[in-house]
């Protein structure tokens, strides 16, 4: 007994870098050989709510995709772009792409550069970037209003007069959806704010896990239909999709947030082995300062 | 004396009026003022200071360098870096691409296979249309760090007999184009440096949690719980722990809770056995196996205490602080409180 | 070598290089932050001249008019300090227009004459490199702390306190299940406010009160702790995707070779001074 | 007896007209053929006489209370200034702003009474806070081990207020390093924050009576950047090794860096933040934490001037104030599901 009582308190008592070893290791491996890790993705109720959403749409209907992130929060979001650009254009539906963050036009033309080919569509028929327009919110009072006047031109300065799908649309009401991809200000919030609430547009949103607890409120009242929240929400989604796909027929390769997901758990149950280690080598060595003195 | 201490003081109850009650005043220039120019305004000045701020780091490196201090060379690499970022962000633009125009019609297939092939273009059957339909010529949509690098394009397209501008994105816009120097040095050095400190703190949450999750006393074991229930709850692992496991813990909390209230030793033991038998007795005959309670499940928990303590516990602190805040802005208002003017 | 893969080679060597601080300081880290503290300065000074000086500061005093002829006298003498302005900084006329483009500064209507006021208050602040007239920065500090102190007394008074207290209405027509939720949540605010009273002292029921809110207190701490390991360790995952993604044959295998080389230079290093090492460890 | 009948029956009075007063701001220009502005003037006038012999009788029956009496009848006469003249007479006030505008005023009058009682020589009893009494002990403790303190003042510029009160706290803490002869090294990541925090250590080294112990680059700029300024202060901790680390100010995700590096060099930390999402870092990792609104408070707490001391005893009725209002909405909001009132209270605060 007193073998095991000492080898639980050297265990309470590691050297950081010990620590540090192990979290890195337990990264490392499910990205490296993630089907080794692979756990069951059993999908919650605000990522399903927002794959019925978006699975209501019919073909020919427009949505409105507005990219507010950047390198730093990609690891979350992107991921679920991906995962809607491949459910939108599998049911045919038009996207029309906007981003409120300098860095949105890096991710929106990466996201259509990976998805756009696999189904075929056209730029300016099936999809249309209009690109980075400074001023936050300003931006979403005027795509509410009058969207033509705010983006005379695309993202590559096309002029959206011989864009044939910018004929269809006026403001923010000919949108059928509206979709954030949000990671802070401006995001999801001004959205609901300025813009779908007003004018009673559907609306979803796919944020960061930090961003979570601000726009849950939101989610509860039905001004937001769903939420994705953070990576766990990407890997819902990505399984909800795929299960979508291949109920078509068509594969797709499994997202990157699935893979990470399995990462996330390796890490979170190290650190939780570590904080149970850490108590129990508490609750011993407190009982022999006690008997001891 | 006037000037340096009084003046400070007027302009700090001045202005702290003035951008209080500014939100009440129904004068367009003053709603202004206090919705968007007060703050403009300190951001300008803030950007002024910075030259200062820089200048004082560059002297205290300058001085480590010359003195031979300890660590002396590392100081030469942050005044070269300092100095590739000024080079970068002042200097060299390095952000020239070309315009190509008028271009007749059995060129453009060529043209394109050159373009494709030599700058590896990510979507090379869009681009013959969007030649046909540019009118004040086409854009290569590449950004040449150097002219050498724009000027060999431009030789290989020489036979064309197409008409070539080597042009430069303006000055300002050249620090947030994709190929330019300036986003380069953004890219390549600034991202992964500064990523990388973020994403240290993976390391630093476990260690942290794992010398400060310790049963000091009843706060530090909700700190505890509250913790590993949202941690496991936010992951799919936390769907697969089964129901019975937590109920034990519920029952083993609820023990730890009452210990200190029942003295002796035994009696405690007995009563948490006792507890768990109970409890799976119930629930296995209850037929939880199949559908657990919903109370039962970590996910489930997780959102309580996620929706209701906890933002009980952010409210009080949300108001609190705010509160300190409009005090100490009272304060200043007021000018009671004075020392960053040092008088 | 093309420029993209020097790219990635420096990506990787300057991640491994902060990631190596784990271990323990040495000279990786050491360069790779002070190369670090140069860059982002200059990069702050950069960004701070070129979206905030230019375009909100000049942009608003020498906007780009459309003119159509006829200009008041005082304007073209204003526009005249624009030029002398141009003429200092293209060197006397040699170099081309860089700061101030032709006829003025695209971005804005009309000439804001008020913001020769910051204009005035940003160089006070750089007057403090000169000691004799050092004091006149005080004036910008007190502009800025004044303003603080006004706008942020209104901000949260108004957001923080009374959006707080109107949420705290408890909507009593939802189940019974959402009610005792709803009471649960407003007895947690209300203990958690005692708590942070001062001038009352903390014993007997207020004491116990002041307890409870501390408990709910802790839970939001413990909470908020959980919720934000999953956004870090995600931060992780990202850099760990980004180094294998580098490890590949199309980037000659960068992770691995610049990950050995930084192993085997740090147990030199460590070995090779081992006298001061243990100094430095805690 | 009579006199508080008198009392009681001046109130009534003022309210009638307060009420009356009201309504004739809505009603039509003309009112039995006077014009509506002289009938302002009337009520105005026979407001202030009522007004007066009201006050006469208090401070006649209350001496003691005199001055708290004065306060509330400054209220109500600023309210109604705005509201009828500022509004519907000159209308220089922006309509529906008087709930904000009687809050932000009360508020600032509730606080303000408190510094006056005071000033006038009351006594406040203020409860101990852990964090405080460890600043002597902390920057005691770096004088015998002949090591530097350490004050990371944020990374916030002056346009917050967690940053000013830093700036504060680090004049007392400047004023024990000069008692104690310390190092004191204060890493910023503003330039204006340098400049404001040079102010500050210039003035606590003279209050001190150690002018000479002051050096300018005690405060020095590392980099504008969160995170390269994280890496910085890392570099300096782990290398100089200071035994006393205060982090005061407006942090972001870059506390638990700071924290855990200095945890790792063993010394002691103290924080405090009016940033609620890098509070649990700082209460896991560091030995005492001002929690919110402690941070905000300490400050006067160490000054010890009695006008800093009156106003915490005034945010602390405020806070009684904003309980009791939290209760009546909970209250009010109740009746009027249950139908028992029309008006919602809810829609006092705000859309």
């Amino acid at each position: 007994m007193e073998l095991v009582k000492n080898i639980f308190i050297k265990l309470g008592s590691l050297d950081r870098r010990i620590i540090f070893l192990l979290v890195g290791l337990s990264v490392l491996l499910p990205l490296l050989k993630p089907a080794w890790f692979a756990l069951p993705i059993r999908p919650k109720q605000h990522s399903q709510i927002v794959f019925n959403e978006i699975n209501k749409l019919e073909s020919g209907n427009r949505v409105l995709l507005s990219f507010e992130y950047g390198p730093s929060t990609m690891p979350e979001i992107h991921p679920m772009s991906i995962a809607l650009l491949n459910h939108l254009f599998v049911k045919d539906i038009k996207v029309y792409a906007v981003a409120l963050w300098p860095d949105g036009d890096f991710m929106s033309t990466d996201a259509f550069a990976e998805v756009a080919d696999d189904y075929g569509k056209k730029y300016g028929i099936d999809y249309v970037n209009l690109g980075y327009k400074i001023g936050g919110e300003a931006v979403i009072k005027n795509i509410a209003s009058d969207i033509l006047s705010l983006y005379p031109t695309d993202i590559k300065g096309k002029s959206i007069e011989n864009i044939p799908m910018m004929k269809e649309v006026n403001n923010v009401e000919d949108f059928d959806f509206v979709f954030s991809l949000s990671a802070g200000y401006p995001g999801s919030k001004e959205w609901v704010q300025y813009a779908t609430d007003p004018k009673g547009i559907p609306m979803s949103t796919g944020c960061t896990s930090i961003q979570v607890t601000d726009i849950v409120p939101y989610v509860e009242n039905g001004q937001i239909r769903g939420i994705l929240a953070g990576m766990p929400g990407a890997a819902e989604y990505e399984e909800l999709v795929k299960t979508e796909l291949k109920s078509r027929g068509l594969v797709i390769k499994s997202g990157e947030a699935t893979s990470m997901m399995s990462a996330q758990s390796m890490a979170h149950v190290v650190i939780v082995i570590f904080i149970i280690l850490g108590n129990i080598t508490y609750y011993l060595t407190r009982n022999n300062k006690r008997k001891g003195s | 004396m006037f000037l340096k201490r009084h003046i400070p003081i007027f302009i700090v109850i001045g202005v702290g009026l003035l951008t209080l009650f500014g939100h009440f005043i129904n004068h367009k220039g003053i709603q202004d003022f206090v919705e968007k120019d007060a703050l403009q305004w300190f951001e300008i000045i803030a950007s002024f200071a910075i030259f200062l701020g820089s200048l004082n780091m560059l002297k205290l490196q300058m001085l480590k360098i010359i003195r031979k201090q300890k660590n002396w060379p590392y100081s030469a690499l942050a005044v070269l870096g300092f100095a590739f970022a000024i080079f970068a962000g002042f200097f060299y633009r390095g952000a020239n691409y070309i315009v190509i125009s008028d271009i007749n019609e059995s060129n453009i297939i060529p043209i394109t296979e050159i373009l494709t092939e030599e700058l590896q273009l990510k979507k090379p059957e869009s681009i013959p249309d969007k030649i046909r339909a540019s009118e004040d010529g086409y854009e290569i949509p590449k950004i040449f760090m150097t002219q050498s690098g724009a000027e060999i394009i431009m030789e290989k397209l020489e036979i064309f007999d197409v008409n070539m501008e080597l042009k430069s994105k303006k000055w300002g816009a050249h620090l947030t184009e994709r190929g330019s120097l300036f986003s380069w040095m953004f890219f390549n050095i600034f991202n992964p440096l500064s990523s990388t400190m973020f994403a240290l703190l993976a390391f630093f949450v476990a260690s942290a949690s794992y010398r400060a999750f310790r049963i000091r006393n009843f706060e530090a074991t909700l700190l505890l719980v509250a913790g590993i229930i949202l941690m496991l709850g936010r992951v799919p692992i936390g769907e697969l722990i089964p129901w019975w496991v937590v109920a034990i813990l519920i029952v083993f909390g609820l023990g730890a809770i009452s210990a200190p209230w029942i003295k002796n030793r035994k009696m405690v033991f007995s009563l948490i056995t006792g507890g768990i038998v109970l409890f799976l007795g119930v629930g296995f005959a209850m037929g939880w196996n199949q559908t657990p309670p919903q109370i039962l499940l970590i996910p489930v928990i997780q959102d309580w205490i996620f929706d209701y303590p906890t933002t009980a516990g952010s409210r009080a602190l949300m108001i609190g602080i705010a509160l300190g805040i409009v005090a100490t802005s009272f304060r200043i208002i007021v000018g009671i409180e004075r020392s960053f003017l040092g008088e | 070598m093309s420029a993209e893969i020097f790219g990635s080679w420096i990506v990787v060597f300057l991640t491994l290089c902060i990631l190596s601080y784990l271990f323990d300081d040495n000279p990786f880290y050491k360069a790779a932050e002070y190369l670090f503290i140069g860059v982002s300065a200059g990069y702050a000074a950069a960004m701070a001249f070129w979206k905030q000086i230019q375009p909100n500061l000049f942009g608003r005093l020498w906007p780009k008019l459309e003119t159509n002829g006829e200009v008041s006298v005082l304007q073209s003498i204003w526009y005249k300090v624009y030029e002398v302005f141009n003429f200092i900084n293209t060197g006397f006329g040699t170099l081309d227009r860089s700061v101030f483009p032709e006829g003025g500064i695209k971005g804005h209507e009309e000439i804001r004459m008020i913001y020769v006021i910051p204009f005035i208050l940003g160089i006070f602040m750089l007057l403090r490199l000169v000691p004799k007239v050092g004091w006149l920065a005080r004036w910008a500090i007190a502009y800025i702390v004044g303003m603080t102190a006004g706008l942020r007394f209104y901000s949260f008074l108004n957001s923080d306190i009374l959006m707080q207290i109107q949420s705290a209405a408890i909507d009593f027509t939802a189940g019974w299940g959402s009610i005792i939720n709803a009471i649960i949540l407003f007895i947690g605010t209300m203990t958690g406010l005692i708590y942070f009273f001062f001038s009352k002292e903390h014993k007997g029921s207020f004491g116990t009160l002041s307890k409870i809110g501390i408990y709910f207190l802790m839970i939001k701490f413990g909470a908020s702790f959980g919720f934000a390991v999953m956004g870090r360790i995600s931060l992780l995952i990202g850099r760990f995707n980004e180094l294998k993604n580098y490890s590949t044959a199309e980037f000659n295998y960068a992770t691995p070779i610049i990950l050995v080389f930084i192993i085997i230079s740090l147990a030199i290093w460590s070995f090779m001074d081992g006298g001061n090492k243990n100094e430095s460890t805690a | 007896m009579k006199k508080n009948f008198k009392i009681i029956s001046l109130s009534i009075l003022i309210l009638i007209q307060l009420i009356l007063f009201q309504y004739l701001l809505r009603v039509e220009p003309s009112i039995l053929g006077w014009e509506i502005t002289n009938l302002y003037f009337v009520i105005i006038i026979t407001f202030s006489l009522t007004l007066s012999a009201l006050l006469k009788m208090i401070s006649k029956q209350y001496p003691k209370h005199i001055l708290g009496v004065n306060f509330i009848i400054a209220f109500i006469v600023i309210l109604l200034i705005y509201r009828t003249i500022g509004i519907y007479v000159i209308s220089i006030f922006n309509e529906g702003t008087t709930f904000k505008f009687s809050v932000v005023a009360l508020v600032s009058m509730t606080l303000y009474y408190y510094i006056q009682k005071a000033k006038s020589g009351e006594e406040i009893y203020l409860r101990p806070i852990a964090g405080l009494k460890a600043i002597e002990e902390a920057v005691g403790r770096a004088t015998e081990m002949g090591k530097s303190v350490l004050f990371v003042p944020g990374i916030s510029d002056l346009d917050q207020v967690e940053t000013v009160s830093g700036l504060i706290l680090l004049g007392h803490v400047a004023e024990t390093t000069a008692k104690y002869e310390a190092g004191l090294n204060v890493p910023v990541s503003k330039a204006i924050v340098m400049e404001a925090a040079r102010e500050t250590c210039r003035e606590s080294y003279l209050r001190a009576g150690r002018p000479d112990l002051y050096y300018d680059d005690m405060v020095h700029y590392l980099t504008d950047d969160q995170f390269a300024y994280a890496a910085g202060v890392n570099g300096i901790m782990v290398r100089e090794k200071p035994a006393a680390c205060f982090y005061l100010g407006k942090f972001y995700a870059e506390s638990l860096i700071l924290a855990e590096t200095g945890n790792s060099i063993g010394a002691i930390q103290i924080a405090g933040t009016g940033s609620p999402s890098q509070i649990p870092f700082f209460v896991t990792a560091c030995d005492y934490t001002l929690i919110g609104e402690e941070f905000f408070t300490a400050s006067a707490y160490l000054s010890k001037k009695p006008e800093l001391l009156g106003s915490i005893k005034g945010q602390d009725i405020v806070k009684g104030l904003i309980m009791i209002t939290m209760v009546l909405t909970v209250i009010l909001h109740g009746f009027f599901q249950a139908g028992w009132i029309e008006f919602d209270i809810v829609t006092l605060f705000g859309h």
